[in-house]
C-alpha cells in the first residue's frame, strides 16, 4: 500500500501505452472519465427499458416490433408478457439506482475533481482506485448478462424482497439464475464502492494542499466526503445481505425463507427464516443509498450555483451541517419503507418522527439556495439552468415526503404511484439534473472543449418541462389508488389508463431529448470550441490548471491556498469580481 | 448469442423431424402388412363424485365466459352412460422398439378457453411436438411441473391475448405431467407423455389405439384420480382387439 | 431566458396544483369507521405540503426573474437576516409543521393499530397465494380447523390445506374466492400467506397490510356502506401480481346470511 | 465570458517529503493566514485508509450479527452447535501470531529509532524477518485449523443448510478466514519490502494494526458462535 501512496506524490513519467493510459489507467482523471462513460451507457440502457415499460403501460397489448429478438419467451409475437415487464422494471431500477445515480455524481465527478480541488496530484492508492472501477464494471456486466442467460433477469424489483427472491425458479420465470446474478452483481458493486471510499476519505483528509483547511474545501468536496462516509457503512451492510440471499437461493439455507411455504402445490424445503430480516438489512442500506444519490448533487449544485450567482451562499457551514445531519438521520429513518410490512406498529412511529425531522435540514438547504439568489448577479447558462432545475425538482419531490413520512397516510398511499412519483422526482430526476449541471459546468475542464450552449438550453427546456409532465401525474395516479409494479390496469384502475398514455408520450419525448445531450457531448468532445483555463471565472483549484489538466494535475507545482473557496463579488486590484483560492491577493474593502 | 442459440435449436429440431420421419417410414414398411388397432370403452363403476364448482370471480373476463355454463372441476367427467372421459390408454409392454420409438404424426393442441384447459388431459408421444394456444382475451401463464427425475425440464411462459402458439415437446416418458396457470389457480390439466401408439377416451368413454402391429401387449389406462389399470390384449391382423376398463368410484 | 424560466416555473407550479385543488383525482370515498381521521390527516398534509411547494417555486421564480443577467458592476445584495433567518425559518416553520403532522398522525395511526378487536368481532381468514386470495369462514361451530400445508392441492380446490374428513373443526368451514361481510359489523381479519409476501389493500376501507410468510397477522375493521369493492395485492409477488385481486361485498346482514348459505352449498 | 485575469501564484520549490507519504504536512497555512481548523500534521493516507477499511469490515460483521440475533430470536428450529474443540487451539494460534508480529514491530522500530527519521526509506534496517515468518506460519496454521474445524462439523453431519446455527457458523468463519488471508497477503508484502530494505514504518504499523483487528474480530465471533443469545 505504501508505495502506491508515494506513487501518487513522486510522479513518474505518465504512461505511454494505450492500455495503461486509457484502460488500466492509474490516473484518477481517466478513471473518473471511465466511470462517467459507464454511467452514460447505463443511463441510456435504463432509459430504453423505461421506454418499453411505458409503451406497455399505455397500450398493454401493443406489439413492439423486434421485441422478440430481445427475448423470445418474454415477448412472443412482440407483445410483452407480464413477467418480462417486471424483469424490465427490475433491471431499469437496479441499473439506474446503482450504475447511474451512484456512479455518475459520486464516483465519476468525484474521481476526476476531488484530488484537483483539494490540491493533490492523485488519489493516494491509484491501484485500488483502478480496481474500484473495474470491479464496478464487472458488476455491470454480470447484471446485464442476466438478460441473455436462463429465463431472463430477476423480476422481484430493485428491493428483491425475500422469499420471492430466495425460493428459486419455482416462484416463476426470472427467479432462477437471473435472481442469483442480480444479487451477485450487487455484492460485487458493493466491493467496488467500498474500494472507492477507501480512496475518497484519505484524499480529503490527508492530501490537501498547503492552506487548504477543511473550512476551505469546496462544498461539492464536502458532498463527496459525506457520501463516501455513507457509502462505507451502507454498502458494507448490503454485501452480507446479498451473500445470505445467494446462499438461501443456491445452497438451501434458510436465512430469509420461513417454513411451510407451498408454491405450486410443492412444499418448500426451508425452515424458520425471517422475511422481515431481509427488508431490515436491505432498507438499512436502501435509505442511505437514496442520499448517496442526492448529496453529491447538492454539493455540485451549490458549487455551480455559487459560481454563476457571483456570490457565496448565505452560509457555508450551515450547508455542510445540514448535509451531515441528513446523512446521520438517514440511518434512523429506513423503517418508513416498512410501515405496513408487518413490523411492530409502534416501531412505525419510532421511524416516522426522524423521517419528518429529516425534512428540516433539507428545507434549510433549499432556503439557503433560494435566499442566496436574492441580490445575486445570476448568470444564465446550461449549467446554472440545470442547477435551478435541481432546486425546483428537489422541492417538488421533497414535499410529497411529508405524506409518506406518516404511517397513517402511508396506509392509503403505500405502494401506489404516489411513491413512484416521489422518489423519481427527489432522487432520480433531481440527482440527474445535478449530473447535467456538473457536466455542462465541468466538461470544459474534463475535455478541454466547450459544450454547445444552444443545444444545452434546448436540452434543458425539453427535460425540465418533460420531467414535470412525466412525474407530477404519478402523484395524481397514486392518490387515485393506482398500484405500482402492475403490468396492466383493470378494475378500478382502468379509468386511469389515459393518464398513463399521457405520461408515456411525455416520457418518449423527454427521452428523445436526451439524444440532443448525447450529440452535444460527443460533438463538443471533438469539435467543440477550445476551452480556456477558467471559462466560468471560478475560484476553486480545478480552474487554476490547464484544461484538460496535465497528468499530475499541477504540473509539478504545489498549489498554496489563501482563501475560502467562494471569494465572489469582491473588489480586486485586477478588477475581477473574484479571487482564486490560490492567489495571495486580498479583496479591497468595499 | 441469442440468435445463434435459435439457429442451433432450429437445426436440431429439423434433424429431429427428419429422424422421426425416417423412423415413421421404416416402421410403416415393417407393419404395413397388417395394421392392427385396439378399441374399447372405459367406464366408472359407482356414483360419480361431486365436482366442485369453480369460482372465477378473481378475473371478471373468466366469469363472463361462464355466465350461462357454470364451470366445474374436470378431475372426473362421466357421461350419462357411465363412460369416463379424459382417460389415456397406451401400451406399456410388448411393443417392438421400432414401434415404441415411432412418434405419432400431427401436433396435438392444448387450448386455453374460458380460463379452462381443453382438453383437460393431453396425450402425446415422447418428442412429439404439441401446440399450446389461447382463445382467451386475458393473459395466461402455462406452467407444467414434470418430475425432475425423469429428465423433463419444467417451463413457465405467459401467453398474452393473441400471442402466437407455443410449440413444445417432452424428451422423456412421464405419466402424467401436471400443468397449471398461476394467474388463474383453478386452471389445471395434464400432459401424458408415452412411447408408441396411444388413445384418449372421448365424452362417452370410448377410445381407439391405432397403428398397433399384431402381437400381444399390456394396455394401461390412466385416470388422474383413479390411477392406472393394466390389461393383456392380443392384436391380430384385420379385426381390432377389444379392451374395456372399469374404474371403481372411491 | 431567465424570465422565461421564471414564467415556466410559475405555470408548472400552478398547473401541478390545479388537479389537486379541483379534486380530479383523489382517494375513493371512505367506507370505514376509522378512515375519517386518516382522510383528515391527508387533507391537512395536502394543504401544508401544497403551500410549501407553491411558495418555494414562486420565490425561486421571482428571484431568478429579478436577479439574473444584471450588469457586472451591480451591487451584490444580501438577503435580510441571512442564514440565521433561513435556519430559524427551517426550524420554526417546518419544525412545527412536521411536529404537528407527526403528533396528529400518531393519533390516526393509533386509532387503526393500537385498538384490540371487539370480542364479538366476526373472524374471517384470508389466505394469499400466487396469485389469488381465498377466504375461509368458520361455519356454524365458529371454529377454524387446522391447516396442513402438505395437503394444499389447487387441482382439487383445497387451497388452504384442510383435512375435512378428519378435522372436526374443518368440516363446516366455508372456503370462498370472494369476500363478503355484513355492514356495520366489526370484522376480525386473520391474515395468512401460503407462499410469498403479498398485501391486502382495500382503498375504500383505508386498510393496507402486508402478508408475512411464516407470521400470521390480524386486522380489524368495520365497513359502513353496502356495495362491491376491490381487494388488491400491492406487494410484488411474481408475474401474476397485477392480476391478484378479489372482490369484497358489503351486504346487509340478511343478504350476507343468504350469501353464506349459497357458498356453503357449493362446498 | 472573459477568461480569467488573475496572476498565477508564486510556484514554490517542491520539497520532497520522505518518511511519511501523507503530504498533509503541506496543509499548513502560509504565514499570516488564520490557523483555524488546520492541523500541522495529518497522518499518512495509508493509516486513514486502514481505519476506513476497518470501519467497513466492522459494519459488515455488525450486519451478520444482527442477522444472527434476529434469526436466532425468531427461530423455533435453532439447534445450537457445540463448537469443535480445535477452534480454541486456533484461537491460541491466532493470538500467538499477533504476539510475534508485535515483537517484530517493536524491534524494527527500535532499530530504526537510531536512524534519523527524516532520511526515511533511504537506509532502513534489515532486521531479521524471523518473527515475521513465525507470524506468517501461525496465520496459515490458523486458516488450516479453521478448515479442520469445518471437516469436523461435516463429520458430525452439520452441513451449511442443516440448521441456521451451522449456516451462520460456516458463513462467519469463512468471512473471517478471508480477512485473515488478506492479512497474510499483507505479511508477504511486508517480508518482501523488508528483504529489499524498503520497509516503511507506516506499512508495518498498518498491517500490524489490521492483523490485531482480525484477531480481536475472531475473539468476538468465537463468543458470538459459542454464546446462546
Amino acid at each position: 500500500m505504501h508505495d502506491m501512496s508515494t506513487h501518487a506524490l513522486h510522479h513518474h513519467a505518465p504512461p505511454t501505452g494505450f492500455i495503461r493510459k486509457y484502460i488500466f489507467s492509474l490516473d484518477h482523471k481517466v478513471i473518473g472519465k471511465q466511470y462517467y462513460g459507464l454511467g452514460l451507457v447505463a443511463v441510456f440502457t435504463g432509459m430504453a427499458l423505461s421506454w418499453l415499460m411505458r409503451l406497455h403501460l399505455g397500450w398493454t397489448n401493443l406489439a413492439i416490433p423486434g421485441l422478440h429478438l430481445l427475448s423470445s419467451t418474454g415477448a412472443p409475437g412482440n407483445v410483452m408478457t407480464p413477467e418480462y415487464y417486471l424483469q424490465l422494471m427490475t433491471m431499469h431500477a437496479t441499473i439506474m439506482v446503482f450504475f447511474v445515480l451512484t456512479v455518475a455524481p459520486f464516483a465519476a465527478f468525484g474521481n476526476f475533481f476531488l484530488p484537483i480541488q483539494v490540491g493533490a496530484e492523485d488519489m493516494p492508492f491509484p491501484h485500488i482506485n483502478m480496481m474500484s472501477f473495474w470491479v464496478t464494471f464487472v458488476a455491470f456486466c454480470v447484471l446485464i448478462s442476466s438478460f441473455f442467460l436462463g429465463d431472463g433477469p430477476a423480476l422481484s424489483g430493485w428491493t428483491g424482497y425475500a422469499p420471492l427472491s430466495a425460493v428459486g425458479s419455482v416462484a416463476g420465470p426470472g427467479q432462477g439464475l437471473g435472481q442469483v446474478l442480480w444479487a451477485a452483481s450487487l455484492a460485487i458493486f458493493c466491493v467496488g464502492q467500498l474500494l472507492g471510499s477507501l480512496n475518497f476519505i484519505p484524499t480529503t483528509l490527508d492530501l490537501r494542499a498547503k492552506g487548504m483547511s477543511l473550512a476551505r474545501l469546496p462544498l461539492n468536496v464536502w458532498g463527496w466526503f459525506i457520501t463516501s462516509c455513507m457509502a462505507l457503512t451502507a454498502f458494507a451492510v448490503l454485501m452480507p445481505a446479498c451473500i445470505l440471499l445467494i446462499l438461501d437461493h443456491v445452497a438451501g439455507t434458510s436465512f430469509f425463507v420461513p417454513s411451510n411455504l407451498v408454491i405450486n402445490d410443492q412444499l418448500q424445503p426451508h425452515s424458520g427464516g425471517s422475511t422481515l430480516l431481509w427488508q431490515h438489512l436491505f432498507w438499512f442500506f436502501g435509505h442511505p443509498e437514496v442520499y448517496i444519490a442526492i448529496v453529491p448533487g447538492m454539493g455540485i449544485v451549490s458549487h455551480v450555483l455559487i459560481a454563476n450567482m457571483r456570490r457565496p451562499l448565505l452560509s457555508y457551514k450551515v450547508i455542510i451541517g445540514c448535509m451531515f445531519s441528513i446523512a446521520f438521520l438517514s440511518y434512523m429513518v429506513y423503517g418508513h419503507h416498512m410501515f405496513v410490512s408487518g413490523m411492530n406498529p409502534f416501531s412505525a412511529l419510532v421511524f416516522s418522527f426522524p423521517t419528518l425531522i429529516i425534512t428540516i435540514p433539507a428545507t434549510i438547504i433549499v432556503l439557503i439556495w433560494i435566499g442566496s439568489l436574492y441580490g445575486s448577479r445570476l448568470r444564465i447558462n446550461s449549467a446554472s439552468l440545470f442547477a435551478l432545475g435541481f432546486i425546483s425538482m428537489f422541492v417538488a419531490g421533497g414535499v410529497s415526503g411529508f405524506f409518506l413520512a406518516q404511517p397513517s397516510i402511508d396506509i392509503v398511499l403505500h405502494a401506489t404511484y404516489f411513491v413512484v412519483g416521489h422518489f423519481h422526482l427527489v432522487m432520480a430526476v433531481a440527482a440527474i439534473f445535478g449530473i447535467f449541471a456538473g457536466t455542462y459546468f465541468w466538461f470544459p475542464k474534463m475535455f478541454g472543449r466547450m459544450m454547445n450552449e444552444t443545444l444545452g438550453k434546448i436540452h434543458f427546456w425539453l427535460t425540465f418541462v418533460g420531467a414535470y409532465c412525466i412525474f407530477m401525474p404519478f402523484h395524481y395516479l397514486g392518490l387515485a389508488g393506482n398500484i405500482r409494479r402492475y403490468q396492466a390496469f383493470s378494475g378500478y384502475m382502468e379509468p386511469l389508463i389515459p393518464v398513463h398514455r399521457f405520461i408515456t408520450v411525455a416520457a418518449l419525448i423527454t427521452g428523445a431529448a436526451q439524444f440532443i445531450f448525447l450529440y452535444n457531448l460527443v460533438h463538443s468532445r471533438f469539435w467543440g470550441k477550445v476551452a480556456p483555463e477558467n471559462p466560468w471565472e471560478c475560484t476553486s483549484l480545478e480552474w487554476t490548471v490547464p484544461s484538460p489538466p496535465p497528468f499530475d494535475n499541477f504540473g509539478g507545482r504545489h498549489p498554496v491556498v489563501y482563501h475560502d473557496p467562494y471569494q465572489y463579488g469582491v473588489q480586486t486590484e485586477s478588477g475581477a469580481d473574484f479571487i482564486m483560492q490560490d492567489s495571495p491577493e486580498t479583496a479591497k474593502p468595499a | 448469442m441469442k440468435k445463434n442459440r435459435k439457429r442451433v435449436s432450429v437445426v436440431i429440431l429439423a434433424g429431429l423431424a427428419l429422424v422421426c420421419l425416417g423412423a415413421l417410414l421404416m416402421s410403416q414398411k415393417a407393419s404395413a402388412a397388417a395394421e392392427g388397432k385396439i378399441t374399447g370403452t372405459v367406464k366408472l363403476n359407482g356414483a360419480a363424485p361431486h365436482m366442485k364448482g369453480i369460482d372465477m370471480s378473481k378475473d371478471p373476463y373468466c366469469v363472463k365466459q361462464h355466465e350461462n355454463s357454470p364451470a366445474h372441476l374436470e378431475n372426473v367427467v362421466v357421461s350419462s352412460g357411465g363412460g369416463l372421459e379424459n382417460v389415456v390408454l397406451y401400451i406399456s409392454q410388448g411393443l417392438p422398439p421400432a414401434v415404441s420409438n415411432q412418434v405419432a404424426s400431427g401436433q396435438p393442441v392444448f387450448d386455453q378457453k374460458g380460463c379452462m384447459y381443453t382438453p383437460h388431459v393431453l396425450a402425446m408421444d415422447v418428442n412429439q411436438q404439441y401446440k399450446v394456444i389461447t382463445s382467451d382475451q386475458t393473459t395466461h401463464n402455462i406452467h407444467p411441473l414434470p418430475n425432475p427425475l425423469t429428465g423433463n425440464i419444467p417451463w413457465n411462459e405467459s401467453q398474452p391475448p393473441g400471442a402466437p402458439p407455443l410449440i413444445k415437446s417432452w424428451k422423456a416418458e412421464e405419466v402424467a405431467i401436471p400443468v397449471k396457470c398461476n394467474i388463474h389457480p383453478w386452471m389445471h390439466g395434464y400432459f401424458v407423455v408415452v412411447k408408441g401408439p396411444y388413445g384418449t377416451t372421448d365424452s362417452d368413454g370410448s377410445y381407439t389405439i391405432s397403428g398397433v402391429p399384431p402381437g400381444s401387449y399390456t394396455v394401461t389406462a390412466w385416470q388422474e384420480e383413479y390411477g392406472t389399470q393394466n390389461q393383456k390384449v392380443t392384436v391380430t391382423a384385420g379385426a381390432p382387439a377389444k379392451a374395456d376398463f372399469t374404474f371403481k368410484a372411491k | 431566458m431567465a424570465k422565461i424560466f421564471a414564467v415556466t416555473l410559475i405555470l408548472i407550479a400552478i398547473g401541478s396544483a390545479i388537479p389537486i385543488v379541483a379534486h380530479i383525482w383523489e382517494p375513493a370515498p371512505d367506507i370505514s369507521t376509522h378512515g375519517a381521521v386518516i382522510d383528515e390527516q391527508l387533507s391537512e398534509t395536502m394543504v401544508e405540503a401544497g403551500l410549501s411547494f407553491l411558495a418555494a417555486q414562486f420565490v425561486l421564480a421571482i428571484f431568478v426573474w429579478m436577479f439574473s443577467n444584471r450588469p457586472e458592476n451591480a451591487k451584490i445584495g444580501h438577503f435580510p437576516g441571512g442564514a440565521t433567518a433561513m435556519v430559524l425559518a427551517g426550524f420554526l416553520l417546518v419544525g412545527t409543521e412536521v411536529l404537528a403532522l407527526g403528533i396528529f398522525g400518531t393519533k390516526a395511526w393509533a386509532s387503526v393499530y393500537f385498538t384490540p378487536p371487539a370480542a364479538d368481532a366476526m373472524p374471517i381468514q384470508v389466505q394469499a397465494g400466487q396469485f389469488a386470495f381465498y377466504f375461509r369462514y368458520p361455519g356454524p361451530d365458529g371454529k377454524f380447523g387446522p391447516l396442513h400445508p402438505n395437503l394444499i392441492n389447487e387441482a382439487n380446490e383445497n387451497f388452504f390445506g384442510l383435512d375435512q374428513t378428519n378435522d372436526q373443526d374443518s368440516k363446516d368451514d366455508i372456503v370462498t374466492a370472494e369476500m363478503a361481510v355484513p355492514v356495520n359489523r366489526e370484522i376480525h381479519l386473520l391474515m395468512h400467506s401460503k407462499d410469498l409476501s403479498h398485501s391486502f389493500y382495500v382503498p375504500e376501507l383505508r386498510i393496507h397490510q402486508d402478508f408475512v410468510p411464516g407470521l400470521d397477522l390480524s386486522l380489524h375493521f368495520t365497513a359502513t356502506k353496502i356495495g362491491k369493492y376491490e381487494i388488491v395485492c400491492t406487494q410484488l409477488c411474481g408475474l401474476g401480481h397485477y392480476n391478484m385481486r378479489a372482490y369484497l361485498y358489503v351486504y346487509s346482514q340478511q343478504d350476507f346470511d343468504d350469501w353464506l348459505k349459497k357458498e356453503a352449498a357449493l362446498q | 465570458m472573459a477568461t480569467t485575469v488573475h496572476e498565477p501564484p508564486q510556484i514554490e520549490p517542491r520539497v520532497p517529503e520522505l518518511g511519511h507519504s501523507g503530504n498533509g504536512g503541506r496543509n499548513l497555512l502560509p504565514g499570516g493566514g488564520r490557523l483555524r481548523g488546520v492541523r500541522d500534521f495529518s497522518p499518512p493516507p495509508a493509516s486513514t485508509a486502514l481505519w476506513v477499511g476497518l470501519a467497513a469490515i466492522t459494519m459488515t460483521f455488525v450486519a451478520f450479527t444482527s442477522a444472527l440475533i434476529v434469526r436466532q430470536g425468531s427461530a423455533t428450529d435453532w439447534r445450537h452447535i457445540s463448537l469443535p474443540g480445535i477452534l480454541y487451539l486456533n484461537t491460541a494460534v491466532l493470538l500467538a501470531s499477533s504476539l510475534t508480529l508485535e515483537v517484530f514491530r517493536r524491534s524494527f522500530l527500535k532499530r530504526r529509532g537510531a536512524i534519523n527519521a527524516k532520511q526515511g526509506a533511504v537506509d532502513l534496517p534489515r532486521t531479521s524477518a524471523g518473527w515475521l515468518y513465525a507470524t506468517l506460519l501461525l496465520g496459515i496454521a490458523f486458516v488450516a485449523g479453521q478448515y479442520l474445524a469445518w471437516l469436523r462439523l461435516n463429520a458430525e453431519g452439520f452441513y451449511l443448510a442443516t440448521n441456521p446455527s451451522s449456516s451462520f457458523f460456516y458463513v462467519l468463519t469463512a468471512a473471517h478466514a478471508l480477512h485473515v488471508l488478506g492479512g497474510i497477503g499483507g505479511l508477504i508484502y511486508i517480508i518482501r519490502r523488508l528483504s529489499q530494505g524498503m520497509l516503511r514504518p507506516t506499512a508495518l504499523s498498518v498491517s500490524t494494526r489490521y492483523w490485531h483487528f482480525v484477531d480481536i474480530l475472531w475473539l468476538y465471533l468465537l463468543w458470538l458462535l459459542w454464546a446462546k443469545l
